[in-house]
């Protein structure tokens, strides 16, 4: 009984030519596989944003006034621009998933390198905010400077809320920085074929989640009442 | 390929064909020679220490996960001794309160929660739903790996210093007073967090994608469906426990008030969102126990389980109510009283799943054939301390009786008799049941069943005083105590002694049989189940041919294959209708 | 203080009998399901053990016997719950008229204010026959009072009050434990609860001439002049401070506050979280000038102006 | 494989002018609405990413459960959690002392 697969090493390499891995019986379930699996992960990545929204929904619950006031504080131009490059980077995503699909490695390649250029003129207007926040002295800890005595206190909630929202939103864009990289290489390298690409499409959902967090994001802390 | 064990290895009863067909798919493995297996395929390190068989992850996470048993239990014994005296005279009272915090933090996070699920749900998942290996490998493989950077966290933040919070970092005392290396055990339970999601996503996609043709939901071994309702748990709880232990990390590090009463903080939203993890955790804990006790009672009852589809979804029923029922953690904290009634309501409700387990399992044993074994023994001991630990949880949830037993040793004896009483009863019974399929060598019989009851007995003696001592009202976490709890303080020690020579029994001579125990074979237990189908140790690639299910689970009664042709009408999910016979079509 | 051994705590509170009988009804229930659970593991396990010759044929696979023992628990557990509930409500059911006792937790200790002036460290005298509520506050971590013999506790929060009440029964010496975690020295953060007949109270009470809460608050409110600002009828920058204890506060930017003691407190620690209507956040904070201790005395004070009125 | 490179164009410009509605309702009067709005809007705009970017459309049902579960389990996260802070001022404790009814309180 010959069989595809090499003898049982424990090691068994898939590659662009023969992407079926041993414990698979046909491609279609190994891609249904990643993509159970993604979604799985990103049912957790949405449970850990959750809990942080969690906090940030009592606080607003307690000190509205306070958070309205912080949130005035936040750029909203940078931040509307901001958002429109996230999604921008997310449509660039989309269509290099849409490439994969027809098997197109340049295509993939491109529209890769486009999200790459979007994603880090997000993160680069991202510094810029912080390093405006630093400059307005609104980190907060000992350094916090507040004009309104009132709210000093829920004001630093605010920003702590802020900065470790934002921040784990900014750790997830700079993973996903360097697996776009590393896609890109293997991309110009063809591994990318019309019959196997579920690591594109799985960078796809991942990407088009940390969007979605975003989505949230914007208006939760910059437009908290903007009237 | 060694031919279906035809006669009973075991004196008993009558003998019968196994319900699995054989059939070669395209893609068998002629490559696996006969006397190859997952153990010998290779012996250098690297072949270990890089695998990607599920089998072999299983077997590190065996190594790597006792080592932290022991070293949890060592520092249990220290603070039995020193609890011998009600003054405080062995041990500081700081060193107490790192003996307890380390007992807490690795026997709940590096030994609880991975124990079942991680040795042997990762060596069984793919064996008992006919697969070659989990969906992904290369993951499981770096599980293994986040869990030993976790550790090293962990420990390194124990041995510098160690951490004196609780296992539960209350602020505001672990994010302003305390001043002991919370920092880096936060980062040690952060990082095994991602170990048990990515254990997790293994098993859900593994169980959805890739089982045998044939293998409905419903002929799913118990085992499966407790590991996939416990993965659920993970997935859904892991993370928030994750951003919780952010949180306090960022509020500790640069001095920000999230937590912060000062900056008008709540210290109880730390709680609500600890114990929104930290309750499931418990179900993490005791599921995959369940699953083992399922199998286990089945087989040597030789009985099919009593209520099947009952249990399976008792298990998901327990995985769902488990996320609603977190309040009662804090009924005594500033939580309002309604949510406490609402929070208390809800925990009567998730005791109905287990008392429904417990009730099924209990009538497996009726008109079936008992063998007492070791595995047996561990079984029934679970059963009886989890309906003990269950029961007293009653007192937990009426929320009269937990204002007075809040944090005092009530609780502690309640969760122990649920956590060592169930989940490592279970794991030593799942560990000893499949001992034979893990190594191919059977354990001493008679060594088993002296630990085994050495183990229950040690147990009880430890842990019974408590409930008395609890209700009497002796708080937790306490080095120094009033004279007259001393009389059953002194009691639970004796008895954490005899447990802890019980738990090195095992140690020994499992260590000694896989030198020196009789060589098992494929079925030693002749049991259902497809990882009985297959050689033991199996090799690398678990099954010489792809089996076929054609049957319910644990059908131990007389059985008659159906007419040939007839077979698997509810094809699992992701493949295409596999219908046996039709060579090739695939 | 009984230091022999008994299996049992004393029950010396109004509600320790009835939580003593919750706890009684579910031990029974405990008691009978293990047992039933353990015998019949035992029984099946022995008659049916292999090789023996008790007839194995029809193996029952009843639906009935699977709802039986899931809607008997489920009724059983609804009761427990229902009976817990009461008794739980009338514990969190403060009492009219109850005697206030403040009580301030710190690390390793209990700082006890009587309403008669009296204060006490670790220990807590209180008369029978009469319900107590107290109304504590934490300086620095989460801790717990704890009289096992009430079958009572309550977490003390930092920054929030938080209370109860019990009516002691049994005069005598009780033991008080610190429950939440605290520290090096929680274990050592324990006391005594006195309990003694209404006339020994009130002799106890006046033995020492210490100065009243009340009192004391207003010695403090005049040190800090806080009535420059607070004169009577709004006439200062300050809110009126007769009679507002209890009463409904507007306050600035919408939305309304019952004044109780938090809001008290909060007004003084951190004035500006709640500014009433009508008014300017111009009262600095008195954070780190007043201890926990002397703003429950201000409060007393404060307290005692509406009840004056 | 055909593109759905239209499609994507149309959701990008969707999402886009959503991002303006967003905007534009925030610096309306809306009140206590505002979180509600701003909410939903965030909403629409997950689920259309969700269901064309992500293939969620075209992905089997099981794969969809996922994607909600994990939304679903947030809610009751939210929804219990915030029920506490709800009524935690509710405590049926007495009236304050100053306008507690004149009856006599038992014992004295």
């Amino acid at each position: 009984m010959t069989n595809p697969h090499t003898p049982a090493m424990a090691h068994h390499a898939t590659s662009a030519k023969n992407p079926l891995a041993i414990q698979f019986d046909n491609l279609e379930q190994q891609r249904f596989a990643a993509s159970l699996g993604m979604w799985s992960f990103l049912a957790t990545e949405i449970l850990f944003f959750g809990g942080a929204f969690l906090g940030y929904a009592v606080y607003r619950n307690w000190y509205p006034h306070a958070w309205a006031e912080a949130s005035r504080q936040l750029d909203l131009t940078w931040g509307t621009i901001n958002t429109a490059v996230l999604l921008g980077s997310s449509l660039t995503m989309a269509l290099a998933v849409d490439e994969a699909r027809q098997g197109k490695s340049r295509g993939i390649a491109f529209f890769l390198m486009l999200t790459m250029v979007f994603g880090t003129a997000f993160l680069g207007i991202k510094a810029y905010e912080y390093w405006h926040k630093w400059h307005e002295h609104l980190i907060p800890g000992t350094s916090f400077v507040w004009s309104n005595p009132a709210t000093i206190g829920p004001a630093q909630l605010f920003f702590s809320f802020y900065f470790v929202l934002t921040g784990c939103h900014a750790v997830h864009m700079i993973i996903g920085m360097a697996l776009l990289l590393i896609m890109w290489f293997k991309a110009r390298r063809g591994d990318y074929t019309a019959e196997w690409h579920a690591a594109v499409e799985n960078m796809g959902l991942y990407w088009h989640f940390v969007d979605c967090v975003w989505v949230f994001l914007f208006p939760l802390l910059y437009l908290v009442d903007r009237a | 390929m060694s031919t279906p064990e035809s006669v009973m290895k075991l004196s008993g009863t009558e003998t019968h064909e196994p319900a699995v067909g054989r059939v070669a798919p395209h893609s068998a493995h002629a490559g696996d020679q006969p006397g190859r297996n997952y153990l010998n395929a290779d012996y250098n390190l690297w072949s270990w220490l890089f695998t990607t068989d599920h089998k072999r992850v299983g077997i590190l996470y065996l190594i790597s996960i006792t080592l932290f048993f022991f070293l949890g239990g060592a520092a249990a014994v220290l603070f039995r001794l020193e609890l011998m005296t009600p003054r405080g005279d062995l041990v500081k009272a700081e060193s107490y309160n790192k003996l307890f915090t380390m007992h807490g933090i690795i026997m709940v996070f590096f030994f609880l929660i991975p124990a079942v699920p991680a040795v042997l749900g990762n060596f069984l998942v793919p064996l008992m739903v006919g697969a070659r290996d989990l969906a992904f490998p290369k993951l499981n493989l770096a599980s293994w790996y986040i869990y030993i950077i976790g550790g090293v966290f962990t420990i390194v933040a124990v041995l510098t210093g160690g951490v004196d919070t609780g296992w539960t970092f209350y602020t505001p005392y672990s994010s302003t007073y305390g001043n002991t290396n919370v920092l880096a055990a936060a980062v040690g339970v952060f990082v095994v967090g991602f170990s048990s999601i990515l254990t997790a996503v293994n098993i859900i996609a593994t169980v959805h994608t890739m089982r045998a043709p044939g293998l409905s939901w419903f002929r799913l071994p118990l085992f499966i469906w407790a590991h996939y309702a416990t993965s659920l748990v993970i997935l859904l709880g892991t993370p928030v426990l994750a951003i919780t232990v952010i949180l306090v990390g960022v509020e500790r590090a640069f001095r920000v008030g999230i937590f912060d009463p000062a900056l008008g903080g709540d210290p109880i939203l730390f709680q609500h969102l600890f114990w929104f993890y930290s309750h499931p955790a418990v179900y993490i804990m005791v599921l995959p126990a369940m699953g083992v006790v399922s199998e286990i009672i089945s087989c040597f009852a030789r009985r099919r389980v009593f209520g099947y589809k009952f249990i399976a979804f008792a298990s998901l029923a327990i995985a769902v109510l488990g996320f609603l029922v977190w309040g009662h953690h804090m009924f005594v904290t500033g939580q309002s009283m309604y949510a406490g009634l609402v929070f208390s309501f809800l925990s009567m409700l998730v005791a109905i799943p287990s008392a429904i387990k417990v009730f099924n399992w209990t009538a497996t044993l009726f008109k079936g054939s008992v063998l007492w074994n070791t595995a047996m023994l561990y079984a029934l001991g679970f059963i009886g301390l989890f309906t003990m630990g269950g029961l007293t949880g009653l007192f937990l949830a009426t929320i009269a009786v937990d204002v007075h037993v809040h944090d005092t040793y009530f609780i502690v004896a309640h969760f122990h008799y649920i956590m060592v009483g169930g989940s490592v009863m279970g794991y030593l019974g799942g560990i000893h049941y499949w001992w034979p399929k893990m190594t191919g060598r059977m354990y001493p019989e008679g060594w088993g069943r002296v630990a085994a009851i050495l183990i229950f007995f040690g147990f009880n003696l430890t842990f019974f005083p408590q409930f008395v001592l609890g209700y009497l009202g002796m708080p937790r976490r306490v080095h120094d105590y009033v004279p007259e709890f001393q009389i059953l303080n002194v009691m639970s020690s004796a008895g954490a002694s005899i447990l802890g020579i019980g738990y090195l029994l095992p140690l020994g001579y499992l260590i000694w049989s896989l030198r020196y125990g009789k060589p098992a074979g494929a079925n030693p237990w002749d049991a259902t189940g497809l990882e009985w189908q297959t050689d033991s140790p199996p090799p690398t690639h678990n099954f010489h041919e792809q089996p076929v299910v054609l049957t319910d689970a644990y059908l131990y009664e007389p059985w008659e294959p159906p007419a040939q042709g007839h077979l698997p009408q509810t094809p699992p999910q992701a493949h295409e209708p596999a219908v046996v016979g039709s060579e090739g079509q695939r | 203080m009984s230091t022999d051994f008994s299996f049992f705590p004393e029950a010396a509170s109004t509600i320790a009998p009835r939580v003593d009988a919750v706890y009684l009804f579910i031990l029974g229930i405990t008691v009978f399901f293990t047992l039933l659970i353990a015998g019949l593991i035992l029984s099946f396990g022995i008659h049916y053990r292999r090789g023996s010759k008790a007839s194995r044929e029809n193996p029952p696979t009843s639906i009935w016997l699977e709802i039986t023992w899931s809607v008997i628990p489920l009724i059983i557990v609804i009761g427990m719950f229902f009976w817990g509930a009461d008794v739980f409500v009338d514990m969190r059911t403060m009492p009219a008229g109850a005697m206030e006792i403040e009580i301030v937790g710190k690390q390793l200790m209990w700082k006890v204010q009587h309403p008669s002036g009296r204060a006490e460290i670790n220990t807590l005298h209180v008369p029978t026959g009469q319900p107590v509520k107290l109304r504590m506050i934490s300086e620095d971590v989460i801790h717990s009072y704890y009289i096992p013999a009430f079958r009572l506790k309550q977490d003390v929060l930092p920054g929030y009050y938080t209370d109860f009440w019990f009516e002691a029964t049994k005069p005598g010496d009780y033991h008080l434990f610190c429950a939440e975690y605290c520290g090096t020295e929680h274990s050592l953060m324990r006391g005594t609860v006195t309990v003694m007949d209404p006339d020994e109270f009130a002799r106890w009470s006046a033995q020492e001439s210490r100065t009243l809460p009340v009192e004391a608050g207003k010695e403090l409110f005049e040190r800090f002049r806080c009535g420059s600002c607070h004169k009577g009828a709004g006439a200062g920058p300050g809110p009126a401070l007769a009679g507002v204890y209890g009463s409904l506060v507007p306050l600035k930017g919408g939305g309304a506050v019952v004044a109780n003691e938090q809001y008290l407190r909060d007004s003084i620690l951190d004035p500006p979280k709640q500014v009433v209507a009508g008014f300017e956040p111009l009262m600095p904070s008195f954070k780190t000038l007043l201890s926990e201790a002397e703003v429950l005395q201000l409060i007393a004070y404060l307290k005692s102006l509406s009840v004056a009125e | 494989m055909h593109s759905h490179r239209a499609a994507y164009f149309t959701t990008f410009a969707a999402l886009m002018v959503l991002l303006g509605v967003t905007v534009w309702a925030a610096h309306i009067h809306l009140g206590e609405w505002a979180a509600a709005v701003a909410l939903l809007i965030a909403a629409v705009k997950t689920v259309l990413i969700g269901v064309i970017f992500m293939h969620l459309g075209s992905e089997s049902a099981l794969i969809r459960l996922f994607a909600t579960a994990g939304f679903l389990w947030l809610a009751i996260m939210l929804a219990i959690t915030l029920s506490d802070y709800e009524t935690r001022s509710l405590t049926p404790d007495v009236v304050p002392v100053s306008s507690a009814p004149a009856e006599p309180t038992p014992g004295h």
